[in-house]
């Protein structure tokens, strides 16, 4: 159906995801909050937060399949960009929910709460997605981060836990600042806060120059801490070792994925007049975070932090995306994107089973002869390592060629050839985890009887998640050519769109 | 009869039998690994018949579309030189399964596993029409020789393991942008191995990309100087491991420079300087490889080393940039697959017995293991190139080949068979002759009967190749002409610069 | 007159600012914050903003700040605190860091005069001060907030709920019942 | 007035700044925040006799949203003292490197 | 320089004769194969023993096959096998030379079996090529060869490893065979490689014994030193041919290459480095004497009848090239020479038997260079011939006295070197026989009438004096002396052989009392073999006694038969290299020297030769020898200087042997481990220090991330607004 907004039915329709996990995500907190603590391991709620995920995600493919919009000036996007982004925040979610289920009941985290603020936090996320206007970004991103700083702080007996929140907390609200700032100054130059608005305005000249690009130069620099682009990623390997595992992973694959979506939304379409401008800024950002994630995450000694590192690494590879500015490079960062959630929270589910369901036997010592003890993990681990690493045969691969095709098609070798280069600089610290897990005997004083149980839930993660990484390593032209036909909307109607929104 | 199904079979089966042996007992995973590679090995003799030399093009050609969005196709076909690589192979893979039944006593189901999809990997690679497909291939056989080496090799295995696969991922990634390059450069969005070959690219471009794919290539090879991961990985793996690795993870780069390297950037393989650089580093392999060998002090490393030798020829073959360097070479990669192969299928013999590769704990071997002896002695000879045996033809018809537009470089090259006495005798000696002092080598026990099935048909190929090697090479001739005349064909229509600048 | 108060809101602005940052005590530095709300507040007053100023004053000043003091009273650091400010090379190097930044934005805020701002500038200006005539000082927001930005509004309850929640999670103390 | 006004915005801006990285009690360090936060509503004040109501508007979401900040972060720092019984960010550093 | 033939040369030739008779060979391709098939035979016995032997050594004991009151089959079969393969071949051998002979045919007779190396323009044929060069060395090769088989039953006997023995013996034998045979180069190189493996093998035949393993070693690799030069000369040739068969290469030859032109004299030097490592010539002589180590009959098949005549065979074969190529010619009859002079220094010193005889090999093997190197090809292989019958003898003799002095040794007081001569003397009480046909062969190497060596020899210093008086040649003074040379050594030799009877055979014995009456001659098996060899030295010469002394009293005024048979016999293969060289140098080139008639010359040098085997014997006997063990060596510099073989291998090892090792040292540990793995390592490790260094940053304070963040707010908004 066409949504022309002629009823206000249609911005309910408009929003069915979000508003879908919104009520959900109160119906989790007062069923949460309405039972007793410490009565059974509140796994329900968690089950419960995924049938909202699950009914969102269908709302979302409604809205994918069978909804277009009518113009596409209107403050919320109902493009396939966002709905595929979308998608890729409740598989986020989903997963992080599941690898929590066994998590949160060992930890006696307070579900109601836990479960809701995920579903909170995948909302900012989805409006970030959605929003053609800064405003609503900021907003979407405020929700986003707040959820998260709680998430990150959530448990409350583990003094890191609450070290993780607070410096999380602090330079994020910090970091906002900058991005707020980046957002009033544009809206100066432009005298409007809607992308398409920005987009004309810096199209037919009337932007004004002086206040244009330090804006511009701000709100890179916002976007680029919620990506965690070196020299802005500083929080980030603290706050991944220090929150409970879960939420590292749904911070890892969804928060960047939200940030990363409204970061390309803004640049791509918003900014791209200035293209020549900021791509020569974001070139060198995103060299300098491929290099220092890389190489600072060889000499990590605790898999969590190495996996932090190699997160900012992975950022740096799709800022060559936001880079290349072109329609593969940019599908194939929703692909990377993808594929990047799929394979980060395997990876994680992967980590809190070692650890036990807490934030034990994180060091990679931890992991010696964990392959041998618990073969089927290992392997799951193993292929997840190789995709992160980008190895042909895993999704992974594909996701990373498909941005070196972005580059290629852009010219930009000499960021190729850094990609590449750092590649092979991650497989050796993804390796590393391999070695021991194979290569490598239990450390002493291990319990080599039973390391570690395995709850069904986590399997499930990491069954699909293997399953999928393979699949679409093999046979990727289903989820490319989806990933291909995402970008519909977002640029081709930028152009008509933009003239639309200036009168 | 033999159609493309030969082809699809011969990747996939291997990863059929890995599902067997996973879910196969591990008692019964040797047996079952080594009968599927054997039967992968009885498959591909077929195509020594079913393979037409014809106009030297690829043959059983098939083609699927993979991944439609970036043209990439899932086409295989081979041609008069995949054909031997296909069956080194699967020749070696099933020897190499042989001859780990009683190297390897751990971890069996694993490493069976392994070695199967490693000979899938290494089979795709060669019979790869597509160059995305060929890349996959090409790593893909990293990983499960990366964990061969690393759970099953000796005390610094990890070390060895690790570099192995980063030696190797520094040139394959770097190849992997310049590969882009060509297929942007080609303009028919398409990874196909003829839009590939007629991409027209300028000189310049050429050597830009000449330069990462020899790299890749030249890391596999290993070239001087970048050979270094080699011993290493091969004094580590297990025995399986470095037969595999010298017998066929080798071939890769050589037979990359084939197929891929010279079709692909004629101009520049031809240009002068790329010539005589190629050129130079294969002497120096030769010679610095030789030299190193002779003072080495485990058995392992040693003909690690001569490895590099070897395959030094192959480069100033290929380079020579003609019929009989480009055929030499072809006859060295099969050779060397088979004497190496053997040597270290023997040198993992010894380890078995005395759990040592250090040359001076042995002496005399040859007076409590005459079998063992006169098939070391035969293997030895074998890969220096002795008169008779299959070593001598490759290195022949290379150093001729060379020495037809580069007479210095062959002559020096030449002293390399002085030196591969100087290396590989002394070893010879030291093992199998001398006095028998140690009472531990009196105990030595001969070969036993499944090793001596093992390094039978190694010897008789040998012999074979050696004595009667027109077969091999009446086989391969077109095919090596097309790729010549691929070359000078550019030659003749130098002037062209076609392709994008910018 | 406007100009005369604009100097003087924006020194006991910047002053308050300088005092939030080299107050000795968190009760000093909240104080001084107040100040520097306060004749911001002034500021928008001098921009007609008239119902953000008292925005500014009721939520700002007053809520949020007092949020601020209860905390600071509850975690007991109006007396036992220590002076906390890093003094020595880290403070020059952070202020020449700091300085700079301020250098650059000006620097590339300088060119933008009047003429460098979009054109119609005043005539947006008269509009506002029109709208507020016929609308009154809550209506011209109010009007655009349940319209176009409906949509923001409701995430801004979403936002305080959530905040809430995280709140409440983040600030009860540990129960020993519940295995915490 | 504009331009003084952002000048102004600017000052506070980096004043902010400045503060947060010269403090170590995390409660002044996002003080200082809000500092920023307030620079950034006068920008937007200043801006929006230039460009419309929007701007005034913004300063009232920011507002909010410095509200739901100031009860998640003032909640953390409670959080955090539990466990430190201290609100210096230099005590919390058991995670680095 | 060569413009056109003279027409004397080519009415002679057989370039214009009418073709030959037809002419088929009876099973040629057998001739190769008998040995062949004897290697797989005796070598299916020889590992079959072996596991027997092995067997008994995991269980701690001794198997010795002889224990028991008949040796087991496998040491019993090899008796019949090994010489009875060679029987066959050269029965074979023979009558293919009779019919050979009877058909006189001028062209080669080539048989190819298959193609062995076919690729491009390159076909190298496994072909055999039959002609009269090559009739007359598998002649010798197999005839030889086979009394050698024979001697070997009997001083092998009692050797545990007696199957293996006759399995490496057939081997060589094969692959001398296919490199006299070989129908080109290729095929030769596959002999010529063969054999060096043989020699290889055969050298360090008792392998436990660690110098004796070293020998073969060194002999492969000085081989292979010289294999380089014969590669090398083969991709030459290719380039210029486009093939490498006899036939069309020396057809074609003079077409192709201009007389002394660079090209050719490249390929005949290459070739000449190839023959001088085969036949052990400066500077590649030093292998040779330590290839001593291998059992005696080895020694004499391989060290002196034929292997090492295979370099002189290549030349003479290639007696086209050479004589195309002047300065090698130079070069050639040089090293020849000198080598001769040399060895037979060395050889005035020894003690050792084997070290003498291996010598003296050396020397004749110069001498047969150097008749190469004056065109006197016929001569060469003429010496060849004479030479394989009576070294072979000398060798098979001192093998006969090994024999004894090591049953001798067995029961003998102490230590005692059973090679050295010094513990000898007076052995003609023991081995009457022995002692006779060594004299005979003693005889004929220093050259005196009618004995085989005094007609090669002889020939080969005529024509020295001749090239050296032949006005248009080029080098003329060199070759004045060079024979010179060649005359001082032909009267070494006679000293030092004379001396080594003496040493051995005469005077007081000194083997010690217990010892001694062990002594004894040498078994039938052992003995006919020597006498039928003796015979062969005492008539050999006599198939090509010049005509010149034909009517002399040298030639016994014609009673000698068969005058000038050899050079006949050869015309075909060698005119086309004598019609170049008396095309460039006229016929002076083959004149008689100085003026004087041949006979004189044979008589002078007969008497010369006598003089000095008179001298010798004097010298020597009036001597007073110790025994080895109580003998401090020769005293005195030039004594020492020859005794230590002119301080060759020191040299070698100084120059050569050692900077290699040291270099590969090098190589390894500074190259490979500290530059370029040094360069891996540091990448990987600086790497991990940049990450480690980066990571610094990461000091878990807030102020410090908000600083670093606001840093780089600076650095983006910096180049935002001033970029």
């Amino acid at each position: 159906m066409l949504l022309d907004y002629s009823s206000s039915f249609h911005y309910v329709l408009a929003l069915l995801p979000e508003l879908v996990l919104t009520i959900w995500g109160m119906g989790v907190l007062l069923a949460g909050v309405s039972r007793k603590q410490g009565h059974g391991p509140g796994q329900e709620t968690g089950w419960l937060a995924l049938a909202g995920l699950a009914l969102a995600a269908v709302a979302n493919g409604w809205l994918y399949f069978g909804v277009s919009e009518d113009g596409a000036a209107a403050m919320i996007a109902v493009d396939r960009f966002r709905l595929f982004a979308n998608w890729v925040f409740i598989l986020g979610a989903g997963f992080s929910i599941v690898i929590s289920l066994p998590y949160v009941a060992r930890q006696r985290l307070q579900a109601g709460e836990y479960y809701s603020l995920i579903l909170f936090a995948a909302v900012g996320m989805m409006f970030m997605a959605a929003a053609r206007d800064l405003m609503i970004i900021f907003l979407g991103l405020e929700l986003m981060s707040i959820g998260v700083y709680a998430l990150a702080g959530f448990n409350r007996r583990d003094r890191r836990s609450a070290e993780a929140g607070l410096k999380y907390f602090l330079l994020g609200a910090f970091a906002s600042g900058f991005l707020l700032f980046g957002i009033a100054l544009l809206y100066g130059a432009t005298g409007g806060t809607n992308v398409h608005a920005v987009a004309a305005s810096i199209a037919d000249g009337s932007a004004a120059g002086a206040l244009l690009m330090p804006g511009v130069a701000l709100l890179a620099i916002g976007f680029a801490f919620k990506v965690a682009a070196v020299p802005f990623h500083m929080w980030t390997p603290d706050v991944y070792e220090g929150a409970p595992t879960p939420v590292t992973a749904f911070m890892a694959a969804a928060v960047k994925t939200a940030a990363f979506v409204a970061f390309l939304r803004v640049f791509l379409v918003g900014l791209e007049g200035l293209h020549a401008e900021w791509s020569t800024i974001l070139w060198w950002i995103s060299a300098v975070t491929m290099v220092a994630g890389n190489v600072v995450a060889l000499v990590q000694s605790s898999v969590k932090r190495m996996l932090a590192y190699s997160s900012i690494a992975h950022g740096g590879y799709l800022l060559v995306a936001l880079v290349a500015a072109n329609d593969t490079a940019t599908s194939g960062m929703l692909f990377y994107l993808l594929v990047y959630t799929i394979m980060t929270i395997g990876a994680f589910a992967v980590v809190v089973t070692v650890g036990n369901q807490s934030e034990a036997n994180a060091r990679i010592e931890d992991y010696g002869g964990f392959g041998w003890r618990k073969p089927v993990l290992g392997v799951f681990m193993t292929v997840l390592l190789l995709s992160l690493a980008g190895f042909p045969g895993t999704a992974g691969f594909i996701a990373k060629y498909h941005l070196l095709l972005g580059a290629a098609e852009s010219s930009l070798w000499v960021l190729a050839v850094i990609l590449v280069l750092t590649t092979v600089v991650s497989y050796w610290y993804y390796l590393r985890v391999a070695w021991y897990m194979w290569m490598k005997e239990a450390p002493e004083g291990a319990d080599s009887a039973d390391p570690a149980i395995t709850p069904f839930a986590t399997h499930l993660v990491l069954v699909v998640s293997v399953a999928v990484i393979l699949l679409a390593g093999v046979f990727p032209g289903a989820a490319l050519d989806l990933a291909a036909g995402s970008l519909e909307g977002l640029r081709g109607l930028a152009a008509e769109a933009g003239a639309a929104a200036g009168h | 009869m033999y159609g493309d199904w030969i082809l699809h079979a011969l990747i996939w089966l291997p990863l059929a039998g890995t599902v067997h042996v996973l879910v196969s007992s591990a008692e019964r995973a040797k047996n079952v690994a080594f009968r599927w590679s054997a039967f992968v090995f009885v498959l591909s003799l077929g195509l020594w018949w079913a393979y037409e030399p014809g106009d030297g093009g690829f043959a059983l050609e098939s083609s699927a579309s993979w991944i439609e969005a970036w043209g990439v196709g899932y086409s295989l076909g081979i041609d008069g030189i995949s054909v031997f690589m296909v069956l080194l192979t699967t020749f070696t893979s099933a020897i190499a399964i042989l001859g780990s039944f009683e190297y390897v006593r751990t971890r069996r189901k694993a490493f069976y596993a392994l070695m199967l999809l490693l000979e899938m990997g290494v089979v795709g690679f060669f019979l790869a029409t597509d160059i995305f497909l060929f890349y996959v291939f090409f790593e893909l056989t990293l990983v499960p020789m990366y964990f061969i080496v690393g759970i099953w090799g000796g005390e610094r295995r990890i070390y060895a393991a690790v570099k192995f696969f980063l030696y190797t991922a520094v040139g394959s990634l770097l190849m992997l942008v310049a590969i882009l390059y060509v297929y942007f450069a080609s303009g028919t969005g398409s990874f196909g191995y003829d839009a590939f070959v007629n991409a027209g690219l300028s000189l310049r471009e050429q050597l830009w990309l000449f330069a990462a794919f020899a790299l890749a290539f030249g890391i596999k090879v290993p070239v001087f100087p970048l050979h270094t991961w080699l011993p290493d990985a091969h004094v580590e793996a297990p025995t399986p491991g470095s037969v595999i690795l010298a017998s066929v993870l080798l071939k890769m780069g050589t037979y990359g420079f084939l197929r891929f390297l010279l079709p692909f950037f004629p101009d520049a393989a031809r240009h002068p300087v790329v010539v005589a650089v190629m050129l130079a580093l294969g002497v120096i392999g030769i010679i610095y490889a030789a030299w190193v060998a002779a003072v080495q002090p485990d058995a392992k490393k040693l003909v690690a080393y001569t490895s590099v030798a070897h395959m030094g020829f192959v480069v100033i073959g290929v380079f020579a940039l003609t019929l009989n360097g480009l055929q030499g070479g072809m006859v060295v990669m099969i050779s060397h697959g088979i004497s190496t192969g053997a040597l270290f299928l023997l040198l993992g013999m010894m380890y078995e017995r005395r759990h040592t590769r250090l040359i001076g704990d042995f002496g005399g071997i040859g007076r409590a293991a005459p079998w063992f002896a006169t098939a070391f002695v035969i293997t030895a000879l074998a890969s220096i190139g002795l008169p008779g045996t299959s070593g001598f033809v490759g290195e022949f018809l290379a150093l001729l080949g060379t020495f037809e537009t580069h007479m210095v470089v062959a002559a020096i090259a030449a002293t390399g068979v002085i030196f591969a006495a100087y290396y590989m005798l002394p070893m010879v000696q030291r093992v199998l002759f001398n006095e028998l002092d140690r009472p531990e080598n009196r105990t030595f026990a001969d070969l036993s009967r499944r090793e001596m099935a093992i390094l039978g048909p190694l010897v008789a190929l040998m012999i074979w190749i050696g004595v009667h090697p027109t077969p091999f090479l009446e086989r391969m001739e077109p095919s090596v002409q097309a790729v010549l005349e691929r070359v000078e064909d550019a030659r003749a229509d130098a002037g062209h610069t076609l392709g994008g600048e910018d | 007159m406007t100009d005369v108060l604009f100097v003087l809101f924006a020194v006991v602005a910047t002053g308050g600012g300088i005092g939030v940052v080299t107050g000795r005590s968190p009760v000093a530095s909240l104080l001084f914050m107040v100040a520097t709300l306060a004749s911001l507040a002034g500021i928008y007053v001098l921009f007609e903003a008239h119902f953000l100023a008292a925005i500014q004053v009721l939520v700002y000043a007053g809520a949020i700040m007092v949020l601020f003091l209860f905390v600071i009273m509850l975690l007991n650091l109006g007396h036992d605190y220590r002076a906390d400010l890093k003094y020595g090379s880290w403070f020059l190097l952070s202020l020449v860091v700091v300085g700079l930044t301020a250098g650059v934005l000006v620097q590339g805020l300088m060119g933008t005069g009047e003429t460098g701002l979009r054109a119609g500038g005043a005539e947006v200006a008269a509009a506002l001060d029109a709208a507020v005539v016929e609308k009154g000082a809550v209506g011209v927001i109010a009007d655009p907030l349940f319209t176009d930005y409906v949509v923001a509004f409701e995430l801004m309850g979403l936002l305080l709920l959530v905040a809430i929640v995280a709140a409440v999670v983040l600030a009860k103390p540990r129960d020993p019942e519940a295995g915490e | 007035m504009l331009i003084p006004a952002l000048y102004l915005s600017v000052a506070l801006f980096v004043i902010g700044t400045l503060g947060v990285i010269v403090r170590r009690n995390a409660i002044i360090i996002f003080l200082c925040i809000e500092l920023q936060l307030n620079a950034v509503n006068l920008a937007f004040v200043a801006l929006s006799r230039y460009t419309g109501i929007e701007g005034q508007l913004y300063v009232f979401f920011v507002m909010t949203v410095a509200a739901a900040e100031a009860a998640v972060g003032l909640a953390i720092i409670i959080s955090i003292f539990r466990h430190y019984e201290t609100v210096d960010v230099d005590k919390f550093n058991l995670l680095k490197w | 320089m060569i413009t056109a033939r003279p027409e004397s040369v080519l009415a002679g030739s057989g370039a214009v004769s009418p073709p030959a008779a037809e002419w088929e060979p009876i099973l040629p391709g057998l001739i190769v194969l008998l040995p062949l098939l004897g290697f797989v035979l005796n070598g299916i016995l020889a590992l079959r023993s072996a596991r027997y032997s092995s067997a008994a050594l995991r269980e701690g004991r001794d198997w010795d096959p002889f224990a028991g009151p008949r040796p087991p089959a496998t040491h019993r079969l090899p008796t019949w096998i090994g010489p009875g393969v060679m029987a066959l071949a050269f029965a074979l051998a023979l009558v293919n030379f009779l019919g050979m002979m009877a058909a006189d045919p001028h062209d080669p007779v080539v048989r190819s079996y298959w193609g062995w190396i076919v690729t491009g323009d390159l076909r190298i044929d496994a072909a055999i090529q039959l002609d009269r060069l090559s009739m007359i060395m598998t002649l010798v090769v197999t005839g030889v060869g086979f009394l050698i088989h024979v001697f070997s039953v009997g001083y092998m006997g009692r050797d545990p490893g007696y199957p293996r023995y006759f399995a490496y013996l057939n081997l060589f034998v094969f692959f001398m065979l296919v490199l006299v045979l070989g129908s080109g180069f290729g095929t030769m190189f596959v002999g010529w490689e063969g054999v060096g493996l043989c020699s290889y093998l055969l050298i360090g035949y008792w392998f436990s014994d660690r110098e004796k393993s070293d020998a073969g070693k060194k002999a492969f690799i000085v081989n292979r030193i010289g294999d380089v030069g014969f590669l090398l000369a083969m991709f030459l040739l290719f380039q210029g041919f486009g093939t490498l068969d006899f036939v069309p290469i020396f057809a074609g030859a003079e077409d192709h290459f201009a007389a002394g032109g660079v090209t050719i004299t490249a390929i005949t030097l290459l070739l000449m480095l190839g023959a001088a490592g085969k036949s052990a010539q400066l500077p590649l002589h030093i292998w040779l004497p330590d290839a001593m180590a291998g059992p005696t009959p080895v020694s004499a098949l391989i060290h002196a009848a034929t292997m090492v005549t295979a370099g002189v065979y290549m030349v003479a074969r290639s007696s086209v090239l050479y004589a195309l190529a002047p300065t090698s010619q130079a070069v050639v009859a040089g090293i020849g020479v000198l080598t001769a002079l040399v060895a037979a220094t060395i050889a005035l010193q020894q003690y050792d038997i084997k070290k003498v005889l291996a010598y003296s090999t050396v020397s004749q093997l110069g001498f047969m260079f150097l008749a190469a190197g004056v065109g006197a090809f016929t001569a060469a292989i003429f010496h060849l011939v004479t030479h394989a019958f009576f070294k072979a003898l000398l060798f098979l003799g001192a093998g006969a006295v090994i024999h004894a002095m090591h049953d001798a040794a067995h029961h003998g007081d102490g230590h005692l070197d059973e090679q050295d001569m010094r513990n000898m003397g007076g052995l003609r009480r023991y081995m009457p026989v022995t002692c006779a046909v060594m004299w005979i062969a003693t005889l004929a190497i220093a050259g005196i009438w009618p004995f085989a060596g005094f007609f090669s020899k002889d020939e080969i210093i005529w024509y020295a004096a001749a090239w050296a008086g032949a006005e248009s040649n080029p080098f003329g003074r060199l070759y004045a002396v060079y024979w010179g040379l060649a005359l001082l050594t032909a009267l070494i030799t006679a000293f030092y052989m004379t001396r080594l009877m003496v040493m051995t055979f005469h005077g007081a014995n000194r083997t010690g009392k217990t010892a001694s009456s062990r002594l004894h001659e040498a078994p039938s098996v052992m003995t006919v073999p020597l006498v039928v060899l003796a015979v062969l030295s005492v008539f050999g010469g006599w198939i090509n006694v010049p005509d010149a002394l034909g009517e002399s009293f040298a030639g016994l005024w014609g009673a000698l038969p068969m005058s000038e048979w050899l050079h006949h016999w050869l015309e075909p293969v060698t005119h086309t290299a004598a019609g170049i060289q008396v095309a460039g140098m006229g016929e002076a080139a083959h004149a008689a020297p100085v003026g004087g008639g041949e006979a004189v010359w044979a008589l002078v040098s007969t008497l010369a030769a006598a003089v000095m085997v008179a001298a010798a014997v004097r010298f020597t006997s009036t001597r007073r020898y110790v025994r080895a063990a109580e003998d401090p060596g020769p005293q005195g510099g030039l004594r020492r200087f020859v005794y230590n073989k002119w301080y060759f291998d020191e040299v070698y090892d100084a120059v050569v042997v050692r900077p290699v090792v040291a270099g590969s040292r090098w190589c390894w540990k500074a190259v490979d481990t500290v530059v370029i793995d040094g360069f891996v390592n540091f990448t990987g490790n600086f790497a991990r220090l940049a990450g480690w260094a980066t990571s610094l940053f990461q000091t878990g304070q807030v102020n410090m991330y908000a600083f670093v963040l606001t840093l780089g707010v600076l650095v983006v908004l910096g180049a935002t607004v001033f970029l």
